[in-house]
């Protein structure tokens, strides 16, 4: 078992480390090879591992490595942790990885570097599980940091494009936003908590909840403080609102990094941050408020966006944007196990909604514009019908009440649970977040059908050349999109009653707060069932509202924002916030740092400083030659002064 | 009204004030500045024998003498700096001499 | 009163050096010119074999009636200063030579000056004190114009003159001011005097500060250094560096004998003047030097700067000042004679030079005389490892200790403005590309100096013991 | 006494007045001059309080030499007269006052006006006893014993003038033509003297 | 322990070879082959001989170790007293090490006078490893600013345009906080009687305004060297001008300088001073931390930038150096060492381009992934160990000031903070500036990549990044004790003036 979860997260670290620094001497093909072994075996052991625990009686496994740092009462190791949560996000992210490096097979084969590709996609997976595997805040912090890495080597991978090269940097400095709160929040709980372990916070968070700390000036409760400023970081990974901004951006990346780090897993390690965390969240009302609140507000927000982008991979990417708000209120109100299993779900639906669009965009030969495309189903039929495996999936569309949890697509099942915890807590923010969630569901549908209707229904806007070539994606890329279109139809309808239905005990162990999960799926579970209709019905109509504009009606989005050209302004263009940080911080930022460099260090320090001093110098050198004139009354004048002045300063000073 | 110490004390310092002032107030040449020197000497011996006599000590006086002694081995050593640097610039007014400043 | 066996027997390496100058003085007026290359290396011996008298074997105690007086302090003053001396007219006669100045009357004329010196710092009595520094004096006017076809020479000889008669004068009233009111001119009489309550009355203070004002002027302090950079500047090169360094160390040994002898229970009055000086000195030693382009000139004021270190170690007024102070002087002494002997060197076409500028490129060059003059620069910055930096270190010891701090952070201060100039001589020797290449120097004494002295520089830097202890018997002899 | 009195108010006036002229005079002849009639009256003031000797080395070797240097020098120079320039008017006030200050301190200094008169009424009574043998005899009594050095030195003092004023000004002119007495003296018959033996009744 | 005086040896071998290289003589190439070969071999023998220092350390002990004594200047009580302990030990190593390492980089970029150069790094490397194993105040002060000189020489001489007044202000700035700091030894010699430091911090007791006036004095020296906001205009100066091996070692070595010093002085001979000062050091650093970092932002020249950065770096060494808990002190030593390297190593990346290109420019460059993976490799790698990933060294000594920081005041930890956004984007943009984008420039277009030699520069330094950043134990226990003592003496003197302030 240790073997195991050890070679789970090292492989990939040694095909990374193969792939990258032998890559000119092997050549792409056995990095190719090399990479999708290590994943594909580690997705084996994975599944493995998470029958093992999730279904196994041992429900945590820690493997300790070796001592990273001692200083002191800080003591902190290198170990991995595998219970259910981590098992669960194990498979998630070792499958979605592998499929995504088998399809990058296909979707790269063009690129002249492959081998740093691969070596790049292998070292990110090996990152997420140090990350997920942690056992440690500073451990889990050294995966958040590394993925973070990667994500930015994988965006700038083109790195002659630009606009690739910004993006990456603009990815990890906002991150680094959320990684700012997320440092001080370790410091928080190390400082409440002597500690920095798990088991060791856990076991003092009643304690802690008591606790106050002197912040900033202010005297706050402390967990609260330290809870907040680990959402922060959360924020920042899961790119929630106000920290959202890298996100689409990242596009600019691969395709299948897109897929991988930016819908199934990286994005994700927010909403795992807090689940792992869960037994501190559950014990911070206060922050989890927030927490539902920002979710809540940013599965809206990211969906009003979503529906005007006209970029494939954006759409999907405000689209991954909103479900992790979904993920986050639901974490909010104490849907952990929820929130996990849309997390799953997610991965499979939203790496199939990517890797689809990546089919596409290689069918048309890397065109993303979807004003360009059209009736691309005749072209790939294949890809045509996953895609709608995942819009289903993801619009949440399902039979409710047959076979007593329903039959549909994964997202039904997961989303709806989420729905369902948010409006069962019955709070004033639950029932806000439930009916945010509800509208965001309408849009969901809305813009996912919207990609499938404008980019596969219709006739084709692009140049004529391009249709011409136009083909239907190799098997290697198919068959990931296989695999991860039976994830997409079947993982909610097996991990139901596992995840949050009647097992969730039995599988989830201790690994996620115990306490709210089971307040929580209960009152989910007595909700009225108007309630648990409504997300369904929304998505009908949003995918009837889609249908009718798009297919029906080709030219009501235009009267549409004709009739609200502020509104859709504002959506377009991602309601400013590039404009409004642009403005506010590195606007400032920069011109702050011209003026302090050419004003502060320039003018005034050196200015009043060494400069300033020695010019005086300089000076006092000229003053004190000129005093030495050379004549020789001026220099007996000078020791007659001297005499006189000495005397004159006895005399006085002796009377 | 009887002369006193203090009176040859006044005068000496009168000559040695003149003679201070003359170096830097004479405009003219080297040799009058060495004159003030005398003069500065010559306020220091009257002091010295002044002190001298009334004291009722000899040191004074010894002391005066070789003041005297040295003096004139300083005009003769002064007077032949002087001699040369006329030989080399014709002049031994004080403004001339300042080819070294600064 | 009859004058005793003991009295000449304490001025042994005095009369010595008297009769072996005036037998040398014959000698060269029998043989005229041709004589010169002997009588000045038979001089520099006479000053050698003086300096041996001293200690072999070493004898204190007073003669001449009191009017004379050995101590260890003295007697380390005049091993200085005889060095200081002897290597000085070594050092002369390549200048001389090509100045077509080269005559026997130099090395006897400075042998004399050296008499003078040695006589000064044995003084124990005002008039003993006068006429020792008068005879230090004249001899050295003359050689100050000693180039005597030389506008800058005789003008240096003039100013130094008429300032030096001036400081002189100032020195004399002191002195008659003092004798009045204490009614001797013995330092005994004069410390017993001050020392039963007179030392209050302010015309002493004010004969205090006349004297101290004519022998801050032969040390170069401020105020009454403002002949030191117009000499240094137009003396023949070998004569400034004599200045440098014999004159100094003998007014500053008699400065402290002066100062820590009869006007000790003056203290506290003259600790303001001395500090007064030393703050000044150093100030215009850093500040007056930083856009010198004359090498000379700006040794000069380095001079200066010194020493207003060694005055601070003089206020302190304490053994450890009288220590630092000699333990500084036999390091300014090695430093300022390497200079010179590098400054010597200093040819071009076979023509003196002697501006900052011609140092140009000189590490490329002549690596070796670079590498010499960067070690005195360091040095004389204060720059550890370098032994200057023990001089300062030890300086600052006693200044601390006698509680001067204002005094000494504005000496560190004025240290840091002063390594300016010292780095720039560093910087044009090896920064800047090279001007028309310096000549080779020849293998000479300057060479030999040179080399010495850095190699003694470098010795003293890792191994300053022996000085320090030099220094420490040096200083008790005041304070027993 | 008022006799001694007015003979020290004529000669301390005239001495002073002297010293004054030796700056103030265009001539540099005319300083020398009155620089001599200063020493003079200075030589009348020490006679008046009894210090004979010194007096008469005064007028001797100030007078009779050193002034007479000066004045030989100024001669040879072959000085212009010149004319007291601007700069003296303009440095005149700050000097002057200096020069009143350091003047009025070393009144008050040494106590002839004001506060330290004590200290000289106390010098007084020692002044009041004569000296018991007369001055000349009693610096002599001194001079050779007690500062026996002193002498010494001084004599070395002026052996410095001496090589000092040679080596300076001495200079050897090629082409002078000087008496050398020792060729002169050491001249033999034989070197100065040819017989010639002149043929008689040659003719010529 | 050993009986053998290794700290001697390890200060002193170097000064031999620049004997050997001063005697060193005959046509040109053979002296530089030849002075190239002697600084080499000296540099790494040294380094060597170093390493027995880590292997013979005993890592349980605070106390000094290797102790060497010997009366030097028994007239003013001044010793020849060497010794390191776990704060001082892994500085003589980062000195020894990078040594070589600058001789190794300057082997083909410097050309002229290679002699004199050669002599210059043996002597400084002398006076650095000499002034960390210092344990007399004289001692250490001496070595201290003994490094200035062949530090001028190296700007001067070798240096880029403004050569000449970078030389100058970095000599005349440090040296003006220098003497501030003798004048303070000599005080403190005044007091104690002796400046050697055992004797000295068990025997020093000042009244607290002399403790101020003192630590005020020693504070001028090393905030200047380390340096502090506003004292630290010198170092961009310095950095631009100097060649690439002296921009290494001065961000190397001799910023640790200051760091070192205030842990080494400042703080157990004045606690009482420290903790009234403390608050000013905090407040300096962090307008340094943020400061300098929105001035990286805007640099122009690769150099002036990473010198910039520096400047930010160092000021979460005097945080941590300040908030005297474990973790503070802990992190402070670790990022100086951290800094040490990887600073060291972003230098010698510009110098690799410097050499091929001559100009600093950023402007100059761009998409030099073209043409120079494996530069643009190791690059990235220091730029990101840098800018604190987790997992390289700068990470740990960064996030254990912050846990310090945090544990003394949370605003401190708070703005320090602020660097984890600030360097990411300084760092990141200069990254990009260069490395990425299209490779446009003619210039660049026949660009080589590293060569064997530099890629040997190179490697020990990213191993030694992973090492630190992996398993810093190695590095963290054996400065544990000697931490440990440190704050506890501090602790117990704070605690001893308050009780001694309640008793009258």
């Amino acid at each position: 078992m240790d073997i195991a979860i050890k070679l789970i997260v090292f492989l990939p670290l040694v095909a990374a480390a193969i792939a990258g620094l032998f890559c000119r001497v092997i050549g792409a093909r056995p990095a190719q090879v090399i990479t999708c072994a290590a994943l594909l075996i580690a997705a084996a052991l994975s599944i493995f591992v998470f029958v093992k625990i999730g279904f196994g009686t041992e429900k945590l496994i820690v493997v300790k490595l070796f001592s990273w740092m001692e200083s002191g009462t800080l003591d902190i190791a290198w170990a991995l942790r595998v219970d259910t949560l981590t098992a669960v996000m194990l498979i998630v992210v070792t499958v979605v990885s592998s499929m995504v490096h088998v399809y990058s097979i296909g979707y790269m084969a063009d690129d002249p570097s492959i081998p740093r590709f691969m070596s790049y996609l292998s070292l990110f997976t090996f990152f997420m599980l140090m990350l997920v595997t942690s056992d440690n805040l500073v451990q889990l912090f050294f995966g958040w940091e590394g993925v973070g890495l990667a994500s930015y080597l994988l965006i700038g991978f083109w790195y002659d494009k630009p606009s690739a090269n910004n993006a990456a940097m603009k990815a990890f400095i906002v991150n680094r936003v959320g990684d700012f709160g997320f440092a001080l929040g370790i410091a928080a709980v190390w400082m409440l908590s002597g500690s920095v372990g798990f088991e060791e916070i856990f076991a003092k968070a009643p304690q802690m909840a008591q606790m106050r700390i002197q912040f900033l000036g202010m005297d706050l409760p402390a967990l609260e403080t330290a809870c907040l400023l680990l959402f922060i970081g959360a924020m920042g990974k899961s790119a929630q609102l106000g920290l959202h901004t890298w996100l689409p951006d990242a596009m600019e990346g691969p395709t299948p990094v897109s897929a991988l780090i930016h819908a199934a897993t990286m994005v994700t390690a927010g909403v795992f941050m807090v689940c792992r965390l869960s037994p501190l969240f559950e014990l911070a009302p206060t922050v989890s408020m927030i927490v539902t609140i920002v979710g809540a507000a940013t599965a809206f927000f990211a969906a009003t966006v979503g529906m005007t982008q006209f970029d494939i991979k954006r759409v999907v990417a405000y689209s991954t944007c909103s479900q992790l708000g979904y993920m986050f209120f639901a974490c909010g109100v104490g849907g952990y196990s929820a929130a996990m299993f849309h997390l799953t779900t997610h991965a499979f639906f939203k790496a199939l909604l990517f890797l689809g669009s990546g089919s596409v965009i290689n069918c048309l030969h890397h065109e993303q514009d979807m004003r360009k495309m059209g009736g691309v189903k005749e072209k790939a039929p294949q890809t045509f019908l996953l895609m709608w495996v995942g819009t289903l999936a993801l619009s949440g569309i399902g039979i409710p009440f047959i076979f007593g949890t329903g039959l549909g697509f994964a997202g039904f099942y997961s989303k709806d649970i989420m729905l369902e915890s948010a409006f069962g807590v019955h709070t004033t923010v639950g029932v806000i977040a439930y009916w945010l969630g509800v509208i965001a569901a309408l849009m969901t549908a809305f813009y996912s059908t919207r990609l499938m209707f404008m980019t596969f229904y219709g006739k084709y806007r692009g140049d004529h050349h391009t249709w011409d070539h136009a083909h239907e994606s190799p098997v290697v890329m198919l068959i990931p999109l296989y695999v991860l279109g039976i994830g997409a139809a079947f993982s909610g309808l097996v991990g139901y009653d596992w995840f949050v239905g009647h097992d969730w005990r039995a599988f989830w162990g201790n690994s996620v707060a115990v306490k709210a999960t089971e307040e929580v799926l209960h009152h989910a579970h007595e909700v009225p069932v108007w309630v648990k209709l409504a997300p369904l019905v929304f998505a009908l109509v949003g995918i009837a509202i889609a249908y009718y504009f798009y297919i029906v009606r080709t030219d009501m989005p235009a009267r549409t924002v004709k009739r609200f050209p502020g509104l859709h302004a504002l959506f377009y263009n991602k309601w400013y916030f590039d404009e409004l940080y642009d403005a506010v911080f590195v606007k400032p930022s920069l011109a702050i740092g011209r003026f302090l460099w050419k004003k502060g260090d320039g003018a005034t320090i050196d200015g009043l400083g060494p400069d300033n001093v020695a010019a005086r110098a300089q000076d006092m050198a000229g003053i004190l030659m000129r005093f030495q004139s050379g004549y020789l009354y001026h220099y007996a004048f000078v020791m007659l002064v001297g005499v006189a002045g000495l005397v004159t300063y006895f005399m006085l000073s002796a009377r | 009204m009887t002369i006193g110490l203090g009176h040859y004390l006044a005068v000496a310092a009168v000559l040695f004030t003149m003679g201070i002032l003359g170096i830097f107030l004479n405009r003219k040449n080297v040799i009058v500045i060495l004159m003030c020197v005398e003069l500065m000497l010559l306020a220091v011996n009257i002091n010295l024998v002044a002190f001298s006599v009334f004291q009722g000590n000899v040191v004074g006086q010894v002391f005066a003498l070789l003041v005297l002694t040295v003096a004139a081995a300083e005009a003769a050593i002064g007077l032949a700096i002087l001699v040369v640097y006329f030989r080399n610039r014709g002049t031994i007014a004080v403004e001339d001499i300042n080819a070294m400043k600064g | 009163m009859i004058v005793g066996l003991e009295s000449w027997t304490l001025a042994r390496p005095e009369i010595f050096l008297a009769a072996a100058t005036a037998l040398l003085l014959i000698y060269g007026v029998v043989r005229g010119e041709i004589a010169t290359p002997f009588v000045s290396v038979a001089t520099s011996v006479a000053l050698l074999v003086t300096a041996a008298l001293l200690f072999l074997p070493y004898r204190e105690g007073t003669a001449f009636s009191s009017l004379f007086i050995v101590d260890r302090l003295t007697a380390t003053m005049k091993v200085m200063v005889l060095v200081g001396s002897a290597v000085a007219i070594l050092m002369s006669r390549a200048y001389f030579e090509q100045a077509k100045a080269w005559r026997f009357e130099y090395p006897i004329l400075v042998a004399l000056a050296t008499l003078g010196m040695m006589l000064m710092i044995s003084a124990n009595d005002l008039m003993a004190l006068y006429v020792g520094l008068e005879l230090q004096s004249l001899a050295l006017y003359v050689i100050a114009a000693f180039q005597r076809d030389s506008v800058r020479s005789t003008e240096a000889g003039v100013k130094y003159f008429v300032l030096g008669s001036v400081a002189s004068g100032m020195l004399l009233f002191g002195s008659s001011l003092i004798y009045g009111f204490c009614g001797g001119t013995a330092f005994v009489q004069i410390s017993g005097a001050l020392a039963d309550g007179r030392a209050t009355e302010i015309g002493v203070i004010i004969g205090l500060v006349f004297v101290v004002a004519g022998l801050a002027f032969k040390v170069s302090a401020v105020p009454f250094h403002m002949w030191t950079p117009d000499v240094y500047e137009g003396a023949p090169t070998p004569v400034t560096a004599l200045f440098a360094v014999a004159p100094k160390i003998a007014a500053l040994s008699l400065l402290v004998s002066v100062l820590m002898g009869p006007f000790k229970p003056l203290f506290a009055q003259w600790q303001q003047i001395i500090v007064v000086a030393s703050v000044l000195s150093m100030a215009l030693g850093a500040f007056a030097a930083l856009r010198q382009q004359n090498i000379k000139r700006l040794m000069a004021y380095s001079s200066i700067g010194n020493v207003g270190y060694i005055l601070l170690g003089v206020a302190s007024g304490t053994e450890i000042g009288i220590q630092a102070v000699v333990f500084y002087l036999a390091i300014y002494l090695v430093m300022t004679l390497g200079v010179f002997a590098t400054i010597l060197m200093m040819k071009r076409r076979n023509i003196m030079v002697e501006q900052v500028s011609d140092l140009a490129g000189l590490a490329r060059s002549q690596p070796m005389m670079a590498l010499g003059m960067l070690i005195f620069m360091f040095s004389l910055a204060g720059i550890p490892p370098l032994a200057g930096f023990w001089g300062k270190l030890y300086i600052f010891m006693a200044a601390v200790e006698a509680k001067l701090f204002i005094p000494a952070v504005l000496g560190v201060l004025a240290s840091v403005v002063a390594s300016y100039y010292y780095l720039r001589i560093v910087k044009v020797m090896y920064f800047d590309e090279p001007a028309e290449a310096i000549d080779r120097p020849a293998f000479g004494v300057n060479r030999v100096v040179a080399l010495v002295a850095a190699f003694l520089i470098a010795i003293f830097s890792l191994v300053p013991q022996p000085l320090s202890l030099i220094a420490e018997a040096a200083a008790k002899g005041l304070f027993q | 006494m008022i006799l001694q009195a007015l003979a020290f108010y004529v000669f301390a006036a005239i001495t002073v007045a002297a010293a004054a002229m030796v700056v103030v005079s265009r001539n540099p002849v005319y300083s020398v001059l009155f620089l001599i009639l200063a020493f003079f009256n200075a030589a009348g003031l020490f006679l008046l309080i009894g210090a004979e000797f010194i007096a008469m080395i005064l007028v001797i070797v100030y007078v009779g030499a050193v002034a007479v240097l000066f004045l030989f020098v100024v001669m040879m120079l072959d000085i212009n007269l010149t004319e007291l320039r601007e700069g003296f008017l303009a440095y005149f006030p700050v000097g002057a006052l200096i020069g009143a200050v350091l003047f009025a301190e070393l009144l008050l200094g040494v106590g002839i006006l004001g506060a330290g008169s004590a200290t000289i009424t106390g010098l007084n009574a020692h002044g009041a006893q004569v000296m018991a043998i007369d001055n000349t005899r009693a610096i002599g009594r001194v001079l050779y014993t007690q500062y026996f050095y002193l002498f010494q030195v001084a004599g070395l003092v002026l052996l410095v003038a001496m090589i000092g004023a040679i080596v300076l000004t001495l200079r050897s002119r090629p082409g002078v033509r000087r008496q050398k007495a020792g060729e002169q003296i050491n001249r033999t018959k034989e070197q100065s003297i040819t017989v010639v033996k002149v043929p008689t009744r040659g003719g010529v | 322990m050993s009986s053998w005086p290794i700290l001697s040896l390890i200060t002193f071998l170097p000064l031999v070879g620049a004997l050997f290289c001063l005697i060193v003589n005959g046509p040109k190439e053979a002296v530089d082959r030849n002075c190239r070969s002697v600084a080499i071999v000296t540099t790494t023998v040294t380094f060597l001989i170093s390493l027995l220092l880590w292997i013979q350390f005993d890592p349980t002990k605070a106390g000094f170790q290797f102790e060497e004594k010997v009366a030097w200047v028994p007239a003013l009580n001044i010793g020849y007293h060497a010794g390191i302990d776990g704060i001082s030990l892994f500085f003589v190593l980062l000195s020894t090490l990078l040594t070589p390492i600058c001789i190794l980089a300057s082997w083909e970029s410097i050309k002229v006078r290679v002699k004199e150069y050669m002599i210059a790094f043996l002597v400084l490397e002398t006076f650095m490893v000499g002034m960390f194993c210092a344990l007399d105040l004289a001692l250490f002060y001496i070595f201290f600013e003994g490094v200035l000189i062949p530090m001028f020489l190296i700007i001067g001489v070798w240096g880029g345009k403004r050569r000449v007044y970078a030389a100058f202000k970095f000599f005349l700035y440090t040296l003006l906080g220098s003497v501030l700091m003798l004048l303070a030894i000599i005080a403190v010699y005044g007091q104690v009687g002796t400046t050697d430091l055992p004797t000295v911090m068990e025997k020093l007791d000042l009244p607290f305004t002399w403790q101020c006036w003192l630590w005020l004095a020693f504070f001028a020296s090393f905030a200047v060297k380390v340096p502090m906001w506003p004292v630290h205009t010198w170092l961009p100066d310095a950095h631009v001008e100097a060649p690439t091996a002296g921009s290494v070692i001065l961000a190397g070595v001799l910023l640790k300088m200051g760091g070192y010093g205030f842990l080494r002085f400042s703080i157990p001979l004045f606690p009482e001073a420290t903790q009234y000062f403390a608050p000013m050091v905090f407040a300096l650093s962090l307008v340094a931390v943020i400061y300098t970092s929105l001035v990286a932002l805007v640099q122009e020249d690769m150099k002036k930038l990473i010198a910039y950065s520096s400047v930010a770096h160092m000021g979460f060494v005097t945080i941590g150096a300040f908030v005297m808990n474990m973790q503070g002190v802990q992190g402070s030593i670790f990022q100086m060492l951290s800094h040490g390297i990887v600073s060291a190593a972003l230098f010698l990346c510009v110098g690799v381009v410097y050499d091929r290109m001559h100009t600093r420019e950023i402007a100059a460059y761009g998409g030099l992934v073209h043409r120079m993976p494996r530069y643009a490799f190791t690059f990235l790698f220091f730029t990101l160990a840098s800018v604190g990933l987790p997992g390289l060294s700068g990470f740990v000594g960064e996030f254990l000031v912050l846990l310090g920081a945090f544990k003394a005041n949370t605003w401190v930890a708070f703005l320090a903070a602020t660097s984890l956004i600030l360097g990411a984007a300084y760092a990141l943009w200069l990254y990009r500036k260069i490395v990425f984008g299209e490779l446009t420039k003619d210039s660049l277009k026949g660009i080589l990549d590293m060569n064997g030699r530099e890629i040997a520069i190179f490697l020990p330094l990213v191993l030694l990044t992973i090492w630190m950043g992996v398993y810093p134990n190695s590095f963290l226990d054996p400065m544990a004790p000697a931490v440990d003592k440190l704050i506890g003496d501090y602790q117990a003197a704070l605690k001893l003036a308050r009780t001694a302030a309640l008793v009258p």
